[in-house]
């Protein structure tokens, strides 16, 4: 039951994080930005569009929103955000998140060469060569992350109330690793369509109507899901099943802590340029060192 | 005696090796050819035994005369310059026999006890006539001086035989003998072929089959 | 009295030839002749496994193991060859390459060589040994400078000059030996049989010495490197089925010279001095040989340079001396012998269609000859020594052998050496056999006799595999009393 | 030595059924896949050889893992290497088949003479070819003896199995064998080699230096991500497979790197696990990759050509074999729930519990081996989506592709069979590791009997990890709900109606193949990401008609072959080069001849005294 009012929190709440993120970037830059809820307003528009569709697609395009819904919304499960143990963790664990990613990773970049446009195409090769940059990083994040708390579980991380150097280093790592899944300045930008630049809106260009509501939707969850993992990473408290009153505090206390990465990285898309794909090389290997350093601490324990 | 029948046929080998011209050479040939008929007679006086005269014989009719004869007779029939064509000139030639000589007297020291003289001394001498047949092939051009130095080597393997064994089983001599002989013929079969293909019969020019 | 038949039936034919006009009638008894001479060595071979060895004829004739093997590979190759021969020379004939009268003089000379040939294990005296080699020499010279061109007579010269100067100091080996008899006060006697029961009272020096010149010279006669110089020229100037007989067994009666000898020594006390010069000379021959096959652009001297590889591994084997490496030693001997025959008749039927030996000529023969193509290819690799055929067997033999020794180095250098001539190869018979067929090309009948040789020699080659695998033991003793006269 | 006929020659532990049952599994569907194959390809004689040559192909194999002395092993490893030279060069017209066969056998055959000189060295303490006798004599083998033939094993071995850098052959024999032959070939025959390794090194010699699994890992991760990246370069289907194939082994050889690891540092539970999760990812990769080349040899079949370049749009004309490729590309990219998925979280599961359970820098070096598998798994699914996007999707991008159809029954039953293998391997993973901790176990001579491995029959459990679990069946019952439950929104939520129109063209009136993405296009930021291994070079050519016109303008990439250009090649031109000059010491001249032998009789008698 409570898996299900967690996934269902989680698809509730993972636009609101995007609108927020949006809002903090809005107003850094002086501006008064949209409201809030405006990915709901989004979404809700698209879903009441009409859906065009490239003639020389095949069925993977049709297919593919429900694969990347899917696998988001598996991976959704395994990560126990208000309940000690999620009841799913028995499917999987941190390693699989990557994988199920990667599967809907993989069928959006088919999807997008199936149109036949080159948008698409550059679009997934681009976003290909990222992910697959990440991996390592990530890989190694896991690693430190593990080899602190014993397991590759994530539920594994809960109940342990430290902060080492190592998680700190982890969660900076996860943090580039987020900003480049999540598509963000400086690996990728949201909020253009300039074909020298986009890299997921590349992809995606080709859907409209409810099957890119189902995408975005996706997206918000992946975002959300990246989020909550650093922030388990770095306060690795606030997973404790109780009473109602504790429930609502944790509650409020994971908003929190996601509010605060979400202006973390607000703070870093509205600082940084957007960097040259050739050089994302450089920045995920940066990530790939810190990897390596927290793995590092993490061996000594620190 | 012994002694300067063997110091002639060093003689006639130095002869050999200093030689220019095709004819010089036989004629040294035939008197190398002598003098080893010369050994074996003595021999053959000395021990009395008959195989010993007819193997004197053979030498005699075959390498004194025939086989002189047969190459004289090329040289007529295949006209062609009587030059040995030389590798090294006389002179040098002069002293790598010089070196010969005396690497031969080393090996035969080597192989025979010291205090038998005349045993080394003849032995030396084969050897020598050995390597002068081989230096022969090595530095003449033309192919019948490569059938002579044959010849040569197969004088002093000769001598060698009948010094230090007292030469080879008899029906063995025979066949060698007839070996050499039919050798020289077919040799002298395939000169004729090279000069009817080539119209030389410089075997230094022969060089169609590489590596 | 088998022996009698052996060598008396290549007499008969060979004056036979001079009376028979029809060439492919004689061809045809020629060939039925051989088969007898095949039976009559197989009973030989039986006869002396159980006698030891056999005498006769005032002790002229003496056979030991070591001779009768020798003498059924003779017989083996001859057959081969005689068989190959009614097609090939009929062929010649009939393109008016050769006349008649030619064609009856091929098989005289046939016969002689063959003859002397069968003569050199047979005889016991190690000068008689001496002519009879010698006589090979003599008779194979008309064959390779059969066709009377500039290349084949060239050829001819060379293999008879060098080969002669070789064998001058296989006398003077001989000599030695002899002197080496007769100052230990013995009976003075050339003969092999009077010579090995006193080999250890003979003064070691002069042995050592002798041996020497008659490694130099039989070596010569051989193919062992750097002597080997003559033996490419004349192998790919021969006639084919000659060149078989060459390649395959010529070579093997000097290494049988050469082990007469060698086992005088190993008696008088030396085996490590035999041991090591062979190896010598087998490890050079080895790699001289590979990297002239790795750039070689002549059909039939590529298989002359492989068959100096086979008489280097041989050298090794004989040279490592324990049982296993004679053993296999010997195997190769016969296997080496019936593979090459095949590989050159194959190429002789390469060359009498494409009418070159130029390799970057020949392309497509599997098309052109499908069945010859098949069976080179097989016997490309059978030569190379991949298993499951029957030179694998010889090989994997003498290679543990080595590694058994402790001659690590002699192992890892076969290995590689055999590595890259297995590449030369395949490399240059890939290009040959497979690829895009020349101009004008067509697919060529191959006569019945033709086609039957190679099987002959097919079943020869995976027949013995298999049957050695159940005769295993027999080999190694054969092996261990071989070198024991 | 051939004294083994009296004895019994086979041997049946459960590492050889193993393999032998991959042998069958990827072989049978191969066999059935050809009937339909070979018809129309080649004449009636030919595909009879062809059919003979698979036959003894399979039955080599097979008694490659199955005979327990060396000999045998030796001579059937060698039919085997023989047989499937035959297949290389079937297509006896094409060059590239010979240039490619004379490659491959000339380097299998450098690797068979590694493994007789291994073979020969155990004999030499075991004076026998009997594996049972040389295990019990290398016991008592000295360790330097002992690393001489790892060593030797491993480059042997390490030849066949196509490891960096002795993988120059894979690339360019298999594709050029008939597809199906292909699919035996990547699939099983390479593997053959990896039971050469377990079998000599792990189960026979025994491992004992941490360095052997240090350096197997080593070259399995170097193997892995030199695969991929060239791979991804690749344009031609069954060579882009072919560079898989060098990356999967890496991924069993790091299974199996770890297990010898883990065995000299006596960690048996993971020894085990590892050697599992090596041998998993053996048969996954044989089923998978054989349903790659089947697909990619049917697309040949269809198009007749193999250059993805050519090609697109596949799926519409020929929507089965797409399918199964997807399949097969997604078992290769390990997404889940697919085999390659469940061996490739086994192999990185291997690598984290070692990283926690090993001390110091090791802990590091697992980590690191782990993120360069982690690195390869994504390369791979971006290769894939190159080969499965530019082949089967968008528009055709040559006549070539135009006229396809789909492929004849027996090729789609070969391919079905291996796809529905895929999906059963990849769900029933808990049942396969129960049975390859079997085989892993009696390998390295380990009792699991108190080991477990996974907690029921759907989900997978490292015994000794805390709460680490993987259940396929739940995960996939998940997708597919989740699935569901996206397309009731779809239907529900969505008002609008779909259209189906051109592709936005930015205005540019009529948008064809050409501007599709091609496969050199997508593969680009990688190219420049690993230019300084790949060393790309561009060639242009201008064709002027004057000096202000241009008429044509061609351009080409290409990329470096680092390992050919810098290690075979200098080693081919050195050996030729050598070879060329000793060729100079016979120049045809009779004197120098007679002064060889002279110099020689001179040298000899000089030196007697040597000998």
């Amino acid at each position: 039951m409570m898996i299900i009012l967690q996934i269902i929190l989680f698809i509730a709440s993972a636009p609101l994080l995007s609108g927020l993120i949006t809002k903090i970037k809005n107003n850094l830059r002086m501006r008064k930005g949209q409201s809030v809820l405006q990915p709901y307003y989004n979404l809700a528009k698209l879903f009441s569009k009409d859906e065009v569709i490239s003639e020389t697609a095949s069925w993977i395009f049709r297919v593919t929103p429900f694969v990347v819904l899917s696998s988001v919304l598996v991976a959704a499960m395994l990560i126990p955000v208000f309940i000690f143990v999620s009841p799913a963790h028995k499917i999987g664990d941190f390693l699989v998140l990557v994988f199920i990613f990667a599967l809907g990773r993989f069928f959006l970049a088919l999807s997008a060469l199936d149109t036949a446009s080159s948008f698409g195409g550059m679009g997934a090769s681009r976003e290909m060569f990222i992910s697959s940059l990440v991996e390592p990083a990530l890989c190694l994040v896991i690693l430190a992350v593990s080899l602190q708390f014993g397991s590759t579980d994530i539920s594994a991380f809960s109940g342990v109330h430290t902060i080492t150097v190592s998680s700190v280093v982890a969660a900076l790592a996860l943090l580039l690793i987020t900003l480049a899944e999540t598509s963000r300045i400086p690996v990728d930008n949201q909020e253009t369509h300039l074909e020298l630049t986009m890299v997921h809106e590349a992809m995606v260009l080709e859907y409209s109507g409810r099957s890119l509501a189902l995408i975005e939707v996706a997206s918000y969850i992946k975002q959300l899901i990246f989020f909550f993992l650093i922030a388990q990473i770095i306060f690795p408290i606030g997973l404790l099943s109780g009473n109602l009153t504790q429930i609502i505090f944790w509650f409020l206390w994971y908003l929190v802590r996601l509010g605060i990465i979400a202006i973390i990285v607000a703070l870093v898309e509205v600082s940084v340029a957007k960097m040259r794909l050739f050089r994302v090389a450089d920045f995920l290997g940066f990530a790939f060192v810190l990897g390596i350093v927290a793995t590092v601490c993490a061996i000594l324990g620190v | 005696m012994q002694g300067i029948i063997l110091f002639v046929l060093l003689a006639s080998t130095y002869l050999m090796v200093i030689a220019k011209r095709t004819p010089a050479l036989i004629r040294s040939f035939r008197y190398q050819s002598l003098c080893l008929f010369g050994v074996t007679f003595i021999l053959a006086l000395t021990q009395r035994e008959p195989r010993l005269y007819i193997i004197a014989g053979l030498l005699f009719v075959l390498k004194v005369s025939l086989i002189p004869y047969l190459l004289y007779r090329i040289i007529r029939r295949i006209r062609v310059s009587e030059d040995l064509g030389l590798f090294i000139n006389p002179q040098l030639s002069l002293l790598w026999a010089l070196a010969f000589t005396y690497l031969s007297w080393i090996f035969a020291t080597y192989l025979v006890s010291a205090n038998n003289a005349i045993l080394i001394g003849t032995l030396a001498i084969a050897f020598f006539v050995v390597s002068a047949g081989m230096f022969l092939m090595v530095f003449r051009m033309t192919a019948l001086a490569q059938i002579i130095g044959l010849l040569v080597m197969e004088n002093g393997l000769f001598l060698l035989a009948s010094t230090v064994s007292g030469g080879m089983p008899f029906f063995v001599e025979i066949a060698i003998f007839f070996d050499v002989f039919v050798s020289v013929l077919i040799m002298g079969f395939f000169v004729y072929r090279i000069n009817k293909l080539f119209t030389h019969i410089d075997v230094n020019k022969l060089l169609r089959l590489k590596g | 009295m088998t022996i009698f038949i052996i060598l008396g039936i290549p007499l008969l034919l060979g004056i036979g030839s001079l009376f028979v006009r029809k060439e492919r009638l004689f061809g045809i008894i020629n060939c039925l002749g051989y088969f007898a001479v095949l039976c009559a060595s197989i009973i030989l071979f039986k006869e002396a496994v159980f006698a030891g060895h056999i005498a006769a004829f005032f002790n002229f004739i003496y056979l030991d193991l070591l001779s009768v093997v020798f003498i059924v590979v003779i017989a083996v190759v001859a057959f081969a060859a005689a068989l190959y021969s009614i097609a090939y020379i009929r062929k010649d004939v009939q393109l008016k390459i050769i006349s008649v009268r030619k064609a009856g003089f091929y098989y005289l000379l046939f016969n002689l060589f063959c003859f002397s040939m069968l003569l050199v294990p047979v005889v016991n005296n190690l000068g008689m040994l001496w002519v009879a080699i010698e006589m090979t020499t003599l008779i194979s010279a008309f064959f390779v400078g059969f066709y009377n061109s500039k290349e084949s007579v060239e050829a001819a010269w060379k293999y008879i000059i060098i080969c002669s100067v070789g064998i001058i100091f296989a006398l003077l080996g001989t000599i030695l030996f002899s002197y080496a008899f007769s100052i230990s006060g013995l009976s003075k006697s050339l003969n092999w049989s009077d010579m090995v029961p006193v080999a250890h009272m003979l003064d070691k020096n002069i042995l050592k010495i002798a041996f020497i010149f008659i490694l130099i010279g039989y070596g010569t006669k051989a193919g062992l490197a750097p002597m080997h110089t003559w033996l490419p020229d004349a192998h790919s100037q021969a006639v084919a089925p000659i060149s078989a007989l060459l390649s395959g067994v010529l070579l093997k009666t000097a290494v049988y010279a050469i082990l007469r000898f060698g086992i005088i020594i190993i008696k008088s006390g030396e085996f490590a001095y035999f041991s090591h010069l062979m190896i010598l000379f087998g490890a050079i021959s080895l790699v001289i040989s590979s990297s002239f096959i790795l750039v070689q652009k002549d059909l039939k001297r590529l298989l002359a340079y492989s068959s100096i590889e086979h008489i280097g591994i041989i050298s090794i084997g004989f040279g490592l001396g324990s049982p296993l490496a004679i053993a296999g030693a010997i195997l190769h001997v016969f296997n080496h012998a019936v593979t090459k025959s095949l590989m050159f008749f194959g190429a002789g039927n390469i060359v009498s269609v494409y009418k070159k030996h130029n390799m970057n000529a020949i392309r497509g023969v599997i098309k052109v000859l499908p069945f010859t193509g098949i069976m080179v290819l097989l016997g490309c690799f059978v030569l190379t020594g991949f298993p499951p055929f029957s030179i694998f067997i010889s090989e994997i033999m003498i290679i543990t052998a080595a590694f058994t020794n402790g001659s690590y180095f002699i192992a890892v250098l076969l290995l590689l050496s055999l590595a890259v001539i297995f590449g030369a190869f395949i490399y240059h018979f890939g290009k040959i056999l497979f690829g895009n067929l020349p101009k004008g090309a067509i697919s060529q009948k191959e006569s019945f006799s033709g086609k039957l040789v190679f099987l002959f020699l097919l079943f020869l080659i995976c027949g013995l595999g298999i049957v050695l695998i159940f005769k295993y033991k027999d080999l190694l003793w054969l092996a261990q009393r071989l070198l024991q006269g | 030595m051939l004294n083994f006929l009296t004895k019994n020659i086979f041997l049946f532990d459960p590492l050889s059924l193993f393999f032998l049952a991959v042998i069958f599994i990827v072989s049978l569907p191969s066999l059935i896949y050809s009937f339909n194959y070979l018809q129309g390809e080649y004449p009636a004689v030919k595909i009879m050889l062809a059919q003979v040559l698979l036959f003894a192909f399979v039955l080599s194999m097979a008694l490659v893992v199955s005979v327990n002395n060396c000999l045998i092993f030796l001579i059937f490893w060698e039919l085997m290497s023989l047989v499937s030279y035959f297949l290389v060069v079937f297509d006896t017209k094409n060059v590239k088949s010979i240039q490619a066969g004379l490659i491959y056998i000339v380097m299998t055959h450098i690797g068979t003479a590694f493994i007789i000189a291994a073979f020969m060295i155990l004999h030499n303490h075991a004076h026998s070819f009997d594996f049972f006798a040389i295990k019990n004599a290398c016991q008592l083998m000295p360790s330097q003896t002992k690393n001489i033939v790892f060593l030797l094993f491993l480059i042997g071995f390490g030849t066949k199995a196509g490891i960096v850098p002795l993988h120059i052959w894979l690339p360019y024999a298999h594709p050029q064998a008939p597809s199906h032959i292909s699919s035996i070939m990547s699939g099983v025959m390479i593997k053959t080699a990896i039971y050469g390794i377990i079998r000599f090194v792990m189960f026979i010699l025994g491992v004992n230096s941490s360095w052997w699994g240090t350096l197997v890992l080593i070259l399995a991760i170097i193997s892995c991500l030199v695969g991929v990246i060239y791979a991804l370069m690749e344009h031609d289907i069954k060579r882009l497979l072919a560079y898989h194939s060098v990356e999967n082994i890496g991924i069993i050889l790091l299974g199996v790197g770890l297990s010898m690891f883990f065995i000299s540092l006596n960690l048996s539970y993971l020894a085990v696990f590892s050697l599992i999760a090596g041998l998993y990812h053996l048969i996954n990769h044989a089923i998978f990759k054989g349903l790659l080349f089947l697909c990619a040899g049917s697309v040949y079949k269809a198009t007749g050509t193999r250059d993805i370049e050519k090609l697109g749009g596949l799926i519409k004309k020929m929507p089965q074999t797409a399918a199964y490729f997807l399949i097969g590309a997604m078992a290769i990219s390990a997404l889940p729930p697919l085999n390659g998925f469940v061996s490739e979280w086994l192999t990185l599961q291997a690598f984290f519990l070692g990283a926690s359970n090993v001390i110091g820098g090791n802990k590091l070096f697992l980590g690191l081996c782990a993120a360069m598998l982690a690195l390869t798994s994504g390369l791979a699914a971006a290769c894939f989506v190159k080969a499965f996007g530019i082949t089967f999707l968008a528009r055709p991008r040559s006549h070539y592709a135009e006229s396809a159809k789909e492929v004849a029954l027996s090729m789609r039953i070969g391919m079905l069979i291996l796809a529905i293998l895929i999906i059963i391997f990849g769900l029933a993973a808990a049942l396969v590791i129960k049975l390859l901790a079997k085989v892993s176990g009696s390998a390295l001579g380990i009792d699991i009997s108190s080991m477990s491995f996974s907690l029921n029959n759907f989900t997978l459990s490292p015994q000794i990890a805390k709460s680490t679990y993987l259940s396929t069946p739940v995960l996939a019952l998940w997708l597919i709900v989740f699935g569901i439950i996206g397309f009731v929104i779809y239907r529900i939520f969505g008002r609008g109606k779909s259209v189906i129109y051109k592709t936005w063209d930015c205005g540019y009136y009529k948008l064809d193949s050409r501007n599709e993405y091609t496969a050199t296009a997508f593969s680009k930021p990688f190219r420049v990401a690993f230019s300084f291994f790949l060393l790309p070079y561009r060639k242009t050519q201008k064709i002027r008609e004057s000096f202000y016109h241009i008429k044509s303008f061609s351009y080409e990439t290409h990329t470096t072959k680092v390992f050919k250009k810098y290690i075979y090649d200098p080693v081919l031109v050195m050996v030729f080069k050598t070879a060329k000059s000793m060729r100079r010491i016979q120049p045809g001249s009779i004197h120098l001849y007679l002064g060889y032998i002279f110099i020689t009789l001179l040298l000899l008698i000089i030196f007697m005294g040597q000998f």
